[in-house]
């Protein structure tokens, strides 16, 4: 029988090593899926964050660079400019990405670099123990908002996707989520596309991927679902929030 | 080639050409930014990439980025920009990648001022950054020999694959010396089998990589580097000796500081003082085989710093409770003048 | 008909394919695997459309899904499914 | 001179970390040296957990335990990956619920503690280390088990202190099989 | 009080709420990070400020600007995180400003992993920053001894206005140990009238600054801080001697290796040889007195250290030639077995 | 006679270095102005960036910090903590807020801190000698741009107020000039609205101000104003792009 | 009447003032300050308004201006000059 | 030996930079060894500029002049600040269309140079401070005109070569009143 759902090649065979249910690993696997189907397994050159998905260069079956925390899009920018014919994406979790790494974003995205963010925001950091990232949301508990995130102190979620539309450099700015099958398929078109945009040389793409985080937000899996649907979905909605005006891909 | 005038700081822009980096990734800073000038026109016109990058802490993750993908690659800045990339020295140290990375020193500590000082020995010497490991450190004192060592700068991060840090001063930065451009041959880099340029034909994909999350495996790790600096240490140590066949007194100085020191030794020769000079051209690794040879015969070392004393540490583990050794500095953006030296040498040998 | 296959060794348990297969027709096993988890088994592939919702909500990439050759491609059948 | 050094494995969510919590409060009720330390960073993730503790009647070196007298294994995993760093003539405890000696070590005493039947008997499945550990202090003897049992207002915040029943029957069921194996020899219960 | 079980990184957090400090910026790291839950559960309830910062540059620039403001202030992270904050520190110490820092170190280079390790002494003790300037350095070896020097690290830091770093590394941060905590007086920090909190009622305004143009001003600026450094040096060396009246042979080691190597001393004895243990408490100003007054009669000194020998350089200065000094390091992020060191010492007295 | 103009208070009779025509003196004085107004000179702690500006300690009379390149809302979010009825300030200029500062900027705006920054925009470094910044025009010739920016290689100009706009901590965020009297008029109101809003205690204001650096443009002071007018008022509109919703204020 | 005066030696010359003064009164003078700069002069005080905008265009506050106290308010003027 | 070390100061936008480059080329067309540096930072905002010259029959040392020997001044401030670092026995050459001897130092060599006027006569005010320097060669001999005319074309960018005759005038006229200085002894032109 032909197989309707395999493994796909741009990932290799070692097993994840993230928590039950955590998402991190259906985001991999989309990536992976998007890579396969543009045929550019070996002409693509990853980057992974600190963060949870710090050993994503086990896992992606592609030349594959681990960056210091936060600077993945530099180290991208790297590669990019001495391989410009090369699928560059980072990876990066929400601390990495909109924390510590903020002005690298903001300018990569400014200096309209040919490569592509996959942003997983889960709220949370969750590599080293649940702390509060610029994205969790008022209210919630962490391990450093004990009594949940605080306006006064804390101050409010930040919105990547939001902030990036408003830099020319970014031509594709797109929220997925992936606590269903339907927006698991979105989000897999919205990845494929932004490489696309990449490969058609027109600037920085993001991806912004809502995703669980199960072990932080103390919810078992299916819970953390429910959550991410109801609490996260309002902070932060769905959708293209830059596109080029063409649309012929996807 | 006719000879021209050129500033230092474009003479570690054209070492670097000259040495086939065709890749800067930069963020100004005075006394060096004459360096991303140059680089801005020069690198395009030749086909090269000069990204200005959003701060030194992004140029050189940036160079990380550029060297995993086996480019030659160059950033460079001065002492609060070099504070800023300890990371990401620490990471490339970490993940075996070459580059080169200048460093043209200024008063300190904080924003301190812009002129030329040698208060970041240690911060280069000694790694600035966490964990163990090496720059090698390349002192040039003249122009011209910007250009030279600019050159080898980029042979031995290959080499070894590690990181060089070549470091002036905000005098050498900023000067303009007669430079005689040889047609020499553009060197490439060797090949690189390791670099993450996408699998493409390879049978397995490379990757680029500090993070060994068994202890064991990070030792190994750091037990083979220490076997590669090891071997540095016995190859690469360089340093200009002048005449210090018959000295009683030598001095030790670096970069500009060893210009002035040179006018001294013979200054104190002409009063009837045998002195000489080393001046190390790799400050690591320290000439110490050179410095323990001198020790032998010299009766007293004086080290000579534009700071408060701290290649004195390494000249003293050299010279290792032998000989005394004296110190003479001026931090903080001032540089001694022949005649302060010599009031010095004066008093040792009174 | 189709067939789903689990590489159990790799199951965490997490419950996502029980909960969003559309048949209702996965469980999770009452033995542990060598991780310590419940597997995730089929318990009547008979059932099975291939649609491989399962597959593509596992975070594990434990899923295979096979389907005969003339049915539709799944893609389709899910976007009729959830659309 | 006394100086054990324990290391207790098994997943997250088995209470692992309370446990060796435990032995370090009663450890230091019974006026020993102790210290216990966690392992931790990523290899957290997939749910794995363990830590170690060392009781002594002197000042404490290294308090890591990297080739532990005793080993609580509370998974097969855990088992698997630790049992052959247990020194010669250590003693190895196993949940037998959940793990199966697949070592077959003859240098070391093997016991093996069917705690989760035990601790699902005594209504809670979460205090099935409990068991193992009032196993091993009643094989051991080296701190007695109503010290272990006081240390549990240490060890539970206030508002978990209704758990104490549970956890002092669990150990003390423990200690009973631990006694019983001290004067039977090895032996899986 | 009764005696608590805490934790290492816990115990950095209330040695500092016990000395006063109210007002902690952080950014989490393992293997550091309970200290940021800690005082941000802690510090809110007792009136006191913890903002998780962005990053480690800007939780060290954030502390910058709480010490401007007088505040006893902290931060605390590991070893990437220290490398980050090297302009900043710089920066504190050009502008005098007293601050602690906390740097529970972890194997390296580059992302490296989160086991114990010591690979940042040099970072610590030489300046990983640009400029002459130096950090009074603390080393605590226990979770009681973490409070103590806690309490000394802000006291020293308002004294000298200097910041001072106190390192620990995974062990010491992650394990727990009883601690007494005697209900004694909370410390407040003296009278600062150079902080620039407004002017008010002052006559003149204050501003906080480290750039002197002029290099002649910089100069007597570094000159001065040599003076205060001179002093720090003459008062402030502090290290514990175990068994060192009549040791042949010397262990040198700090932090958690000291415990190890305390035991391995009577081992030794054990056997015969006659061990002793010097355990640096201050690494900078480094303890040099009682190593010179070890040297006049051990005949061997042994360092061991977690790394490939950074202290190592301290002892070898201050014992100055006088006599041979060993190294056993396990660098990475693995802890040397009480086994392992006295093999070492077996071999050296064999 | 009365004085209808004199050198206000909250700056020091020291005399400014900059360059003749530099507009850093007219903001300088704006800043001072609204000090003086607000009568909160002795209770206000001003931090300096490294730029043109960094001798602004110098120059405004109150306490003052001079901060890293970068940093200054860091510092500044270190002073408010300790010292929250302060007016807390802080002077920069594109390449220390928009370049190396941008998480600083970014974050000190999400978590709302009760400071104001004074943003000022030349399009250039001025201080270390006319490089390009975020905000350099398309086609503008600096000295790492010497043929003019352009977009492939050297990105768009960075917009940060619209930036911040979508950022909710971010309560007051305005773009003013000082090219003319009315402007600096304009400019001069922001300025003081800005403070009053972190004195109420509502959250983070900057006030991005356009200005001229004749040196490195290379026109003199009058044509430096022009080409403000012309070139940078269309990429870098005028106006207020958040404020409080109660307008209370000025 | 209102009175304009500069701080000659301060002033750099850069023609703001002369360039806004809405009566064009300012002129740069022929002789050199300290700081080597042609300083700025009113050439005609009587017609001066002291509407204030020359001082406040100066960017190194070389200017102070009094005028006669029963005067609108400079910012009025200004206002009506400017809206 | 030989080794001069020249100070040229003045305004930005004078021509001090590219004056001293030009000193320094000449330098190297007369075979010695020469070394230039200019201050930098933001004393340059205020608009002053200033270069050192080291001119030397042997390898030099530092190339900076804080002692200089020789002191081109173009304008007041400049004077001012510097006269009184040069040297005793030094030259001090300042530019009397904008400067006056403010110092009246005695121990050293002074001469005016009325170079704006001379240089708005040659129909290009810019060429004021080359003006000086021919003035300085005149006097010290220290190098021929004619090199320092031929360098200007290693200075000049080709885009600017149309400048060069102004500038030679200029080195011209400013010699000729150095040489006559030097037959006249100190002198204000
Ligand atoms: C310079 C530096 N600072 C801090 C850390 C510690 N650290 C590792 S991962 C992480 C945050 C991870 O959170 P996120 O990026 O959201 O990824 P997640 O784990 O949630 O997927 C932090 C703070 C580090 N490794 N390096
Ligand atoms: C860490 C660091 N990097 C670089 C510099 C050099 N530097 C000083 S000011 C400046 C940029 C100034 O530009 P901007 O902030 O736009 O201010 P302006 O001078 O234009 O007012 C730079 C890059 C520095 N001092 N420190
Ligand atoms: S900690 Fe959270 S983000 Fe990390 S692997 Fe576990 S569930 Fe996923
Ligand atoms: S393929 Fe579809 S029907 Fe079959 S088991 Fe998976 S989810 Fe259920
Ligand atoms: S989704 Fe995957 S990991 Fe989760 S229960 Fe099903 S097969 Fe197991
Ligand atoms: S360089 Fe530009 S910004 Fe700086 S003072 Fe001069 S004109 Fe102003
Ligand atoms: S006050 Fe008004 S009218 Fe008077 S000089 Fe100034 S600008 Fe002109
Ligand atoms: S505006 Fe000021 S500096 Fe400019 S010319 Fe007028 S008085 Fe002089
Ligand atoms: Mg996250
Ligand atoms: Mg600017």
């Amino acid at each position: 029988m032909p197989k309707a759902f395999q493994r796909p090649q741009a990932l290799t065979d070692k097993a994840f090593h993230y928590c039950p249910g955590c998402t991190h690993g259906i985001i991999h696997r989309l990536v992976a899926e998007a890579i396969d189907q543009l045929g550019m397994r070996t002409k693509t050159v990853g980057i992974c964050p600190v963060g949870c998905a710090v050993f994503a260069y086990d896992y992606f079956n592609c030349d594959m660079i681990q960056a210091a925390h936060g600077r993945a899009l530099a180290v991208a920018t790297g590669v990019k400019r001495v391989l410009p014919d090369r699928l560059v994406f980072t990876y990066q979790g929400d601390g990495d990405l909109a924390a510590i790494g903020t002005a690298e974003t903001v300018h990569a995205a400014a200096r309209g670099e040919k490569i592509t963010a996959i942003y997983v925001n889960n709220a949370v950091y969750g590599m080293t123990g649940g702390q509060m990232a610029p994205t969790t949301l008022l209210g919630q508990k962490t391990t450093t908002t004990p009594l949940g995130r605080e306006r006064e102190t804390a101050g409010f979620p930040l919105r990547v996707a939001e902030m990036l539309s408003t830099v020319e450099g970014a031509v594709y700015v797109s929220r997925v989520s992936v606590h269903s099958p339907r927006h698991v398929r979105q989000a897999g078109r919205a990845i494929r596309k932004a490489f696309e945009i990449q490969l058609r040389g027109l600037g920085f793409s993001l991806v912004e991927v809502l995703s669980i985080c199960p072990t932080n937000w103390g919810l078992n899996s299916l819970e953390a679902l429910k959550w991410l649907e109801k609490e996260m979905l309002p902070v932060y909605p769905l959708g293209e929030l830059r596109a080029p005006a063409e649309e012929d891909a996807g | 080639m006719p000879k021209v005038l050129m500033k230092g700081n474009e003479a570690f822009g054209e070492g670097a050409i000259r040495a086939g980096c065709r890749c800067t990734f930069a963020y100004p800073i005075t006394p060096q930014s004459e360096l991303t000038h140059f680089l801005a026109r020069r690198l395009p016109e030749i086909g090269g990439v000069f990204v200005q990058a959003e701060s030194e802490v992004s140029a050189i993750n940036m160079v990380y980025g550029a060297a995993a993908a086996g480019a030659r690659v160059l950033t460079s800045t001065s002492s609060p920009g070099i504070s800023l990339m300890q990371e990401g020295l620490s990471y490339i140290a970490g993940a075996r990648l070459p580059c080169v990375v200048v460093n043209v020193m200024r008063g300190g500590p904080g924003l301190g001022n812009i002129a030329p000082a040698q208060g970041d020995y240690w911060q280069a010497v000694k790694g600035g950054g966490h964990g163990d490991y090496r720059l090698i450190v390349l002192a040039p004192a003249s122009v011209p020999e910007i250009i030279a060592l600019m050159e080898l700068a980029f042979d031995l991060a290959d080499k070894y694959r590690n990181p060089v840090m070549v470091v002036g001063d905000g005098v050498l930065g900023q000067m303009m010396e007669p430079v005689e451009l040889e047609s020499g041959e553009i060197r490439t880099a060797p090949e690189k089998p390791w670099a993450t340029t996408g699998q493409g034909d390879r049978p397995q994909r490379n990757v680029i990589n500090s993070l060994h999350i068994v202890p064991e495996d990070n030792e190994r790790f750091n037990l083979d580097q220490a076997a590669v600096f090891a071997e540095i240490r016995r190859r690469e140590q360089r340093s200009e000796e002048y005449r210090t066949e018959d000295a009683e007194l030598v001095l030790m100085a670096f970069g500009t500081v060893a210009r002035v020191a040179k006018a001294a030794v013979d200054r104190a020769r002409a009063r009837g003082i045998r002195a000489g000079l080393i001046r190390p051209i790799t400050l690591w690794p320290f000439p110490d085989e050179s410095v323990r040879r001198a020790a032998a015969q010299a009766q007293q070392f004086l080290v000579v710093e534009m700071n408060l004393g701290q290649m004195l540490e390494d000249v003293r583990l050299s010279v290792n409770g032998k000989r005394p050794v004296h110190f003479y500095g001026r931090p903080g953006g001032t540089v001694p003048t022949v005649r302060e030296i010599l009031d010095e040498v004066s008093r040792i040998m009174g | 008909m189709a067939r789903v296959t689990f590489r159990e060794e790799r199951c965490k348990g997490c419950g996502f394919c029980v909960e969003f297969c559309p048949k209702k027709i996965i469980v999770l096993a009452d033995h542990f695997n060598v991780l310590g988890f419940h597997p995730a088994t089929v318990t009547n592939m008979e059932r099975c459309t291939g649609c491989g919702i399962c597959a593509w909500m596992c975070p594990d990439v434990v899923i295979e899904v096979e389907h005969a050759p003339d049915e539709r491609k799944p893609a389709e059948r899910t976007e009729a499914q959830h659309a | 001179m006394m100086l054990v050094e324990i290391l207790i494995a098994g997943f997250g969510g088995q209470g692992i970390i309370s446990t060796g919590q435990l032995l370090a409060y009663a450890g230091m009720r019974a006026g020993l040296h102790v210290a216990w330390i966690p392992s931790y960073g990523p290899e957290m993730r997939g749910g794995t957990a363990n830590c170690g503790v060392t009781l002594s009647d002197t000042e404490i070196g290294s308090p890591l335990v990297t080739e532990p007298g005793v080993l609580i294994a509370m998974n097969q995993p855990s088992f698997d990956k630790y049992a052959g760093t247990v020194v010669p003539r250590g003693v190895i405890l196993y949940n037998s619920s959940l793990a199966k000696d697949s070592h077959g070590r003859r240098d070391v005493l093997m016991v093996g503690v069917d705690a989760n039947r035990i601790a699902e008997e005594l209504g809670n499945v979460q205090v099935a280390a409990n068991v193992v550990l009032g196993a091993y202090l009643g094989l051991s003897g080296v701190i007695s088990v109503s010290a272990a049992v006081e240390a549990l207002e240490d060890v539970l915040p206030p508002h978990r202190h209704r758990l104490i029943p549970a956890n002092r029957a669990a150990l003390e069921r423990g200690a009973a099989f631990g006694v019983s194996c001290r004067e039977g020899g090895s032996a899986v219960g």
